[in-house]
């Protein structure tokens, strides 16, 4: 399996190396001058001309990319245009707030996704599996940004139940260490903040929350219809097992891969940042932070932050590849 | 029926590599057919048994090169199928045609059946429309089925119907060989009954040659007048069908037969009941790779791999027992099985 | 001549199927028992109904769209159609078990050989601890002549062969020492000389654990091998029953005979096999007049008209044909088949 | 576990959270007793040291954390004192600053002629890529020709003294810009980089944490020099990138002042009880830029005929929901120099009729309308906007086919003169005429700002004039006449002077928005 992992790895090494290229080659094709957009309308000439030259913008593509290239290998990830600041700095925080909401999001998507599934193909064809087909399929065509903004005026103006917007009280905020604020708050004993951060991660967690959620609905349910159907679910019954464990046992371990398959997906997904979402729900999120750079014609940022929301979408499809493994012992990796 | 081999194979092989590791090396191979020699006369009908993973659906693919052989020569009707261009074998494909166990996975459903009939024709360039048209319908009626039935789609029709398909298709272009791999195992008694009649009445009809691959004795015996039986790739006895069934020199080829369930509670037989399962064609045994389970086994079965050798005119076998040098006392038990 | 006590009474069962394209009577009207002991083979085409009994009795007929709407099951003087699911879940592998066609895909890849038996025990062995259903299944794993049972435990089914995996599924089933196995074609899917193995066993266990088999199968060979009674299935009725000796060697309605015509025998070779002419009818495309009257080539007008009964041919004989009824069934009929 | 045991439990668990939930919920508003501001806004900051930087949500903060040498009224752009207490010159060219005494940095060091100094010399030793705006203003460095700042030099601890290479009119205004803002030297010294992330000034507030996109807090200074200022101990910048969700958190209580406020929303706001609605006097123009250079926009009767084709009323009206003034002149009625008498061209297509075949065109002709594919204070909706210029001008027989690109691109499309007609703004960054007039109209700023490519000898003549103009009347004077050519030669069709929009909630007091977008909170406090 090692030797497995390893080759997993090795492989991704052209995958980016491609994408930085292409990546590269894209956002120079778009027009506008980052040190025009960064100086403003008001910038002269000359400052555009310095801006250009310090930004490394007045040299050849190539070197620029191989420039670019050997920062990577060095694990530096270049300087954002905008801020100056390192992209490997900059890039933690927004990246953390990302994860945060999308694993919550995820949390969310499977615990009621895959049970609205399960009890679809339990119950086919009766008025739960007809509702909550309808609901997945609704689910999916869902306007986010109509339902975010929905959700802030039931539940933030109309019930005040939840805040609007944000990550977090800013009147008592949140000293951040590791920048995963469930975490921070639980390291310095701050339960009362941490009971904020989950309240601040409900609407925006289900907002995210609703595509996925969707998908895995119905993914689980065609992928448990098929197992049901199966010789092994009858010869359960047969022996007289309950149709609870049939279903959440025997059949679900079999229904799960394809289901994790499209987990793995919408997680790599998640974690590409929704900028939707995040603007909405003003979630400083990397989807934001990328989107951001785009505008700003920012190329280190954008370069590095698709690299390492690839790196991560990869990774996660890697660990999902493994977890089929420990599922189901007739799949080896060798 | 002429004496003539239509068909002749000499020590063909198919190999499939099993791939392993980091960089997919190849640790070993499956030796699905493994040095098989045999003949098939003009007319005639070879009935080829065995069970699950003998290889001897691999023996009917290699045959028409959908699987192209590891080793070994092929000789159609006096040309070496073995040496043939890619193009040029798809031209003799329309002297060779295959009949498939399971006809619904064989017909395309978006197609109707006249469609699916004429394809053949089209694919080898014989005929006009009309003509091609009008062949359909005859060879509709042909396999009883009627001409109406063209218009319609591979679903509307039972397992049998899609059979006697099937082998409308298979003669579509006139062909000289018809390998037919396990065509009735799917289809109920009754219908069984139906097709493998069919069959015959077509073999006489078109002076055809059969290749019958299948894993029922009965059905075997039945329609075959001479039957090779394998095991693990390889042929373990070549026999014409009354001697191999009356006289089964292979201690396989007896214990399979007295492994059939006859249909009559009367029938008092004599039980051999082999242990264990068929071993992994990945790891076969070595030697004779029926040692594991015969009855009979020698020393020399587990390190010799006995080739097959005839002992009366026609009939073939590949077992020490039956080498010279080996008693006579275990001869005869030959003649008490 | 069967003095056993009636175990298993199937009275007049109907399980229909309600689909889309109308109501399917895939289970019509049928009666039958099994005695103590006993194997009684069901033998039919596909879509005889003979699989919808089985699982029928086992109360396991996909629902929706199947559904029991008549008749009823008795066993141990209960009738097993009108039992709760949960009650029914107290049958099911304790008192009755079964085990199907499919070795392949009967148990689930997933868990282990060990898992699925001790799963199997411990539902009806409640105060049993897991140490002891371990045992037991290694138990049954050596009953049913599998070698290194205790680490077979461990084995995933894709590790087993089909004969191996058959033999686990019958452990399985007889775990909790079962009255009654219903076995659904359980060598159809195997080689001929695991068939012959798994048929021994079966016939072994038979005897020395009492264990009565309702084997469900479409293969004559088998059933003259195995079965003491056999019960004749076609479009969803019962068209004969008797014991196997009597059917193979007098078999009454026209159908029964085609179907022993038609098998080709391995032990010698005849210039062209019966065949009955025409389809194997789908499920309820028949509704009305003798079900098999389209393929009969002694059908005459009444057989189109009327569904014939079972009549008593003899003691143990039962026959759905008018041929019986009005006499017609005589020596020549019976000769143009042997002679045929 | 039983099956209904577990639907059981499961709803007992969705009940508590929703009770657990809705007791929560209602003290989002409290936490403190009300001493901190929370500001929504739409952006973050990119850098916190002013001189770094030329974009608007920068100076949101480091108005409060910084201070100038010069202000800007509370509510205009009339130079007022700020560090220094007293200023003057004679000449134009010496200006003295006397500067207010015992005023510390946030560092604890003091203020002083010479942090003054190291400030100037710091900026005036950088490039046009460290401090573009010194670059813009002062026209380049040190060493460069251009340069008009010729020494800034200390005269004891309290007195400065800045001689000018040339007189510069707009030079004092320029001084109260946020961006020329005073720093603490000990700080910036450690390096230009991280002042960026940890801003010393001497402004009522100091700097405590910023997280990026998120939020940026503030807090009292103590030892501010005004006393009793400010008033508030804290205040929040937090980003809500989307302007109904701002909305949304200020109603809900979590924030208490929201910029960037649709004018559609305007009603709803004034009918809250628990909000008030601010309106930010203007100081920017929308307009439709014609490319002078490209046919049939180097006519001038063309480009007459779009100015009386265009219906801007029916825009302000539909579009700003009435917030918003008519645009005569390429810059707002607050900027001094504004010219009242300049006629209007009204609304009347029979007349862009005639000035249309005048020109050669009686049937009109076929062209490409740019719509703004994001919206701006000056431009709401550029799509929408443009379809009511599109329907005009169908009016008058023009054939317009509305396009439109990303931002970035339109921008720089746009600036390379490839658009026949483009919808475009501007926000001023000093109140000074000059800023937008000579930046946006005059032939040297093409292609920078001046994308219509127009040039006009006369006025450019005029420009340079009022630039080394030092008599702010004569300076007036010039900038009327430089808007009537403007006005006859009409390379823009301006639309509309928009008023910004904010909101707070009731309680919120001493608020005062500012023209230049930058709002210093020390007056601020709840009541």
């Amino acid at each position: 399996m090692l030797s497995y992992v390893g080759r997993r790895l090795l492989q991704l090494i052209p995958v980016l190396l491609g994408m930085v290229f292409i990546v590269f080659m894209m956002i120079r094709a778009i027009p506008g001058n980052p040190a025009q957009i960064i100086l403003g309308q008001q910038a002269t000439a000359e400052a555009v001309a310095a801006m250009n030259a310090r930004l490394g913008l007045d040299q050849p593509w190539y070197i620029q990319f191989f420039k670019y290239l050997g920062g990577i290998l060095q694990g530096d990830l270049g300087e954002s245009m905008r801020t100056r600041l390192p992209v490997a700095d900059e890039i933690w925080p927004h990246l953390a707030a990302t994860m945060e909401l999308a694993f919550f999001a995820i949390l969310i998507a499977i615990v009621i996704g895959v049970n609205a599934g399960i009890v679809s193909a339990w119950f086919q064809n009766s008025w739960f599996d007809y509702i909550a087909m309808i609901l997945a399929l609704v689910g999916v065509s869902m306007p986010i940004f109509w339902l975010g903004l929905l959700g802030q005026w039931a539940f933030a103006i109309e019930f005040s139940w939840l805040p609007t917007t944000g990550r977090e009280q800013v009147r008592d905020p949140v000293n951040a260490i590791t920048h995963l604020y469930v975490i921070d708050t639980i390291i310095q004993g701050r339960f009362d903040q941490l009971w904020q951060v989950i309240r601040h991660l409900i609407l925006p967690g289900i907002a995210l929350a609703t595509i996925p959620m969707a998908i895995i609905a119905r993914m689980t349910r065609s992928s448990m219809l098929e197992v049901m159907r199966s010789d092994y679910i009858r010869t359960a019954r047969a022996k007289g097992q309950k149709m609870f464990w049939v279903v959440y046992k025997h059949a679900f371990k079999n229904a799960v891969i394809p289901v994790l398959t499209i987990i793995g997906l919408q997680m790599g997904m998640l974690l590409g940042g929704a900028i939707l979402t995040e603007t909405i729900f003003a979630w400083p999120g990397i989807g934001r932070y990328i989107y951001d750079a785009i505008n700003f014609r920012d190329y280190p940022v954008i370069q590095s932050g698709i690299l390492v929301v690839a790196f991560i979408f990869v990774m996660i499809n890697l660990i999902v590849d493994l977890l089929y493994g420990l599922i189901d012992s007739r799949i080896k990796y060798d | 029926m002429s004496t003539t081999p239509l068909l002749k194979v000499k020590n063909l092989k198919k190999h499939f590599p099993i791939r392993k590791g980091m960089f997919g090396k190849t640790v070993g191979h499956v030796k699905a057919v493994d040095d098989v020699s045999f003949f098939v006369n003009e007319g005639e009908t070879l009935g080829i048994v065995g069970e699950s993973g003998c290889g001897k659906s691999t023996t009917g693919r290699v045959l028409m090169r959908l699987l192209e052989p590891t080793e070994g020569e092929i000789e159609f009707d006096g040309k070496a199928l073995t040496s043939l261009s890619l193009e040029e074998m798809r031209k003799t494909r329309r002297d060779i045609q295959m009949v498939f166990q399971d006809p619904y996975a064989s017909l395309n459903p978006r197609h109707t059946i006249g469609k699916i009939l004429e394809e053949p024709l089209i694919v080898h360039g014989i005929s006009d429309s009309k003509e091609r048209k009008k062949k359909v319908n005859e060879f509709l009626e042909i396999v009883g089925l009627n001409a109406y039935h063209a218009k319609r789609y591979p679903h509307q029709f039972s397992g049998g119907q899609r059979q006697r398909i099937g082998i409308a298709r298979a003669l579509m272009t006139n062909p000289k060989l018809i390998i037919a791999d396990e065509p009735v195992s799917a289809l109920d008694v009754s219908i069984q009954a139906q097709v493998l009649n069919l069959m015959q009445d077509l073999q006489k009809e078109f002076n055809l040659t059969y290749i019958f691959i299948a894993h029922d004795l009965g059905v075997v015996r039945h329609i075959s007048d001479r039957v090779a039986v394998m095991y693990l790739g390889k042929m373990v006895e070549v026999a014409d069908s009354e001697q191999l069934y009356e006289k089964p020199l292979h201690p396989y080829t007896q214990a399979l037969l007295s492994a059939v369930p006859v249909p009559d509670p009367d029938f008092q037989k004599e039980q051999i009941i082999i242990e264990g399962d068929i071993p992994n064609p990945a790891d076969p045994p070595t030697g004779c790779t029926f040692h594991t389970r015969c009855p009979f086994k020698m020393d020399i079965c587990t390190k010799v791999t006995p080739q097959l050798t005839e002992q009366s005119t026609g009939h073939s076998v590949a077992c020490h027992l039956y080498e010279s040098q080996v008693d006579n006392d275990i001869k005869q038990l030959e003649g008490s099985l | 001549m069967n003095k056993r006590k009636r175990i298993l009474e199937v009275n007049d069962l109907q399980t229909t199927f309600f689909t889309d394209s109308g109501e399917i009577p895939a289970v019509d009207h049928i009666n039958f028992h099994l005695r103590d002991g006993e194997i009684l083979g069901i033998v039919g085409e596909s879509g005889c109904g003979k699989s919808v009994t089985s699982l029928s009795v086992m109360g396991l007929v996909p629902s929706p769209p199947g559904k029991i709407v008549g008749g009823e099951i008795l066993y141990n003087d209960q009738d097993l159609t009108r039992l709760s699911e949960k009650e029914m879940r107290q049958i099911r592998g304790n008192d009755i078990a079964m085990i199907f066609q499919e070795p392949m895909t009967s148990l689930n890849p997933l868990f282990t050989i060990g898992n699925q038996m001790v799963e199997a025990i411990l539902l009806h062995e409640k105060d049993w601890s897991k140490k002891k259903a371990q045992e037991r299944a290694v138990e049954m794993l050596k009953l049913v002549g599998l070698p290194r049972a205790d680490a077979l435990l461990k084995d995933y089914p894709h590790q087993l062969s089909g004969g191996m995996r058959q033999r686990v599924m019958i452990a399985m089933a007889l775990v909790c020492n079962p009255r009654i196995l219903i076995a659904d074609e359980p060598t159809t899917a195997l080689d001929v000389t695991i068939q012959a193995q798994i048929l021994k066993l079966m016939k072994d266990l038979n005897v020395r654990l009492g264990t009565a088999i309702l084997l469900i199968t479409h293969d004559l060979g088998v059933v003259a091998e195995s079965c003491e009674r056999v019960v004749v299935m076609y479009a969803g009725q019962i068209i004969e029953e008797a014991p196997t000796k009597l059917i193979f060697e007098d078999p009454q309605h026209p159908y029964t005979k085609g179907l022993i015509q038609s098998v080709p025998d391995m032990r010698y070779k005849k210039d062209r096999l019966y065949s009955i002419p025409g389809n194997v009818p789908k499920p309820g495309s028949i509704t009305s007049g003798c079900r098999f009257a389209a393929r009969c080539e002694f059908a005459f007008e009444r057989c189109w008209k009327e569904n014939p009964e079972l009549y008593e041919t003899a003691d143990v004989h039962q026959t759905r044909c008018f041929l019986y009824d009005e006499g017609r069934v005589k020596p020549d009929v019976h000769n143009a088949f042997i002679e045929s | 576990m039983n099956k209904k045991r577990m639907w059981s439990a499961a709803l007992l668990l969705m009940l508590v959270l929703s009770t657990v939930l809705a007791a929560c919920g209602g003290n989002s508003g409290s936490g403190s007793d009300k001493d901190t501001l929370v500001f929504g806004r739409g952006g973050d900051s990119t850098s916190l040291d002013p001189s770094r930087v030329t974009e608007g949500e920068t100076f949101k903060v480091t108005v409060n954390l910084f201070e100038t040498l010069l202000n800007f009224g509370e509510e205009d752009t009339t130079v007022q004192a700020g560090l220094a207490k007293e200023w003057n010159t004679d000449d134009g060219l010496t200006y003295t600053f006397q500067l207010e005494e015992g005023v510390k940095f946030h560092d604890g060091t003091d203020f002083n002629a010479d942090a003054v100094v190291k400030n100037f010399e710091r900026w005036a030793n950088g490039d046009a890529d460290k401090f573009p705006y010194y670059d813009t203003m002062f026209g380049g460095f040190k060493d460069d020709e251009s340069h008009v700042i010729d020494s800034v030099t200390a005269d004891g601890d309290y007195t400065v003294i800045i001689k000018l290479k040339r007189p510069q009119a707009p030079f004092l205004k320029n001084i109260a810009m946020s961006m020329f803002a005073i720093a603490s030297p000990t700080a910036f010294e450690q390096g230009d980089d991280q002042f960026e992330r940890n801003p010393v000034g001497t402004g009522p507030f100091k700097f405590v944490d910023w997280k990026t996109n998120d939020s940026i807090t503030i807090e009292k200074f103590d030892d501010y020099w005004q006393e009793g200022l400010p008033k508030l101990n804290k205040v929040v910048f937090r980003s809500i990138p989307d302007n109904s969700a701002r909305l949304n958190a200020l109603i809900a209580g979590e924030i208490d002042l929201a910029d960037g406020i649709n004018p559609s929303d305007a009603g709803k706001i004034e009918e809250n009880g628990d909000l008030q609605l601010i309106k930010r006097p203007s100081m920017n123009v929308g307009y439709l830029g014609l490319t002078v250079t490209r046919e049939p926009f180097d006519k001038k009767e063309v480009r007459q005929a779009m100015n009386h084709a265009i219906d801007k009323e029916t825009i302000i009206n539909s579009f700003f929901e009435g917030q918003a003034d008519s645009a005569k002149n390429p810059m707002p009625p607050s900027i001094s120099g504004y010219n009242d008498d300049i006629e209007e061209y009204d609304y009347n297509p029979e007349k862009a009729k005639e000035l249309l075949a005048k020109a050669g065109y009686p049937d009109g002709f076929e062209m490409e309308l740019w719509a703004m594919p994001v919206p701006r204070p000056y431009m709401p909706d550029g799509a929408k906007v443009a379809e009511v210029i599109q329907s005009n001008l169908a009016d008058i027989g023009v054939k317009a086919k509305i396009v439109t690109y990303e931002w970035g691109t339109y921008l720089d499309k746009a600036s390379k003169g490839e658009a026949d007609a483009f919808m475009l703004g501007w926000t001023g960054d000093n109140g000074d005429a000059d800023n937008f007039l000579y930046a946006l109209l005059d032939e040297d700023n093409i292609p920078s700002n001046n994308y219509t490519y127009f040039k006009n000898a006369k006025m450019h003549d005029l420009f340079i004039e009022a630039q080394t103009e030092v008599d702010e009347d004569k300076r007036i004077e010039l900038y009327k006449e430089a808007q009537e050519i403007i006005h006859e030669e009409a390379p823009w069709v301006p639309l509309a002077h928009s008023t910004p929009l904010l909101a707070a909630a009731k309680d919120l007091s001493g608020f005062v928005p500012h023209p230049t977008g930058s709002d210093l909170l020390s007056n601020v406090e709840f009541k």
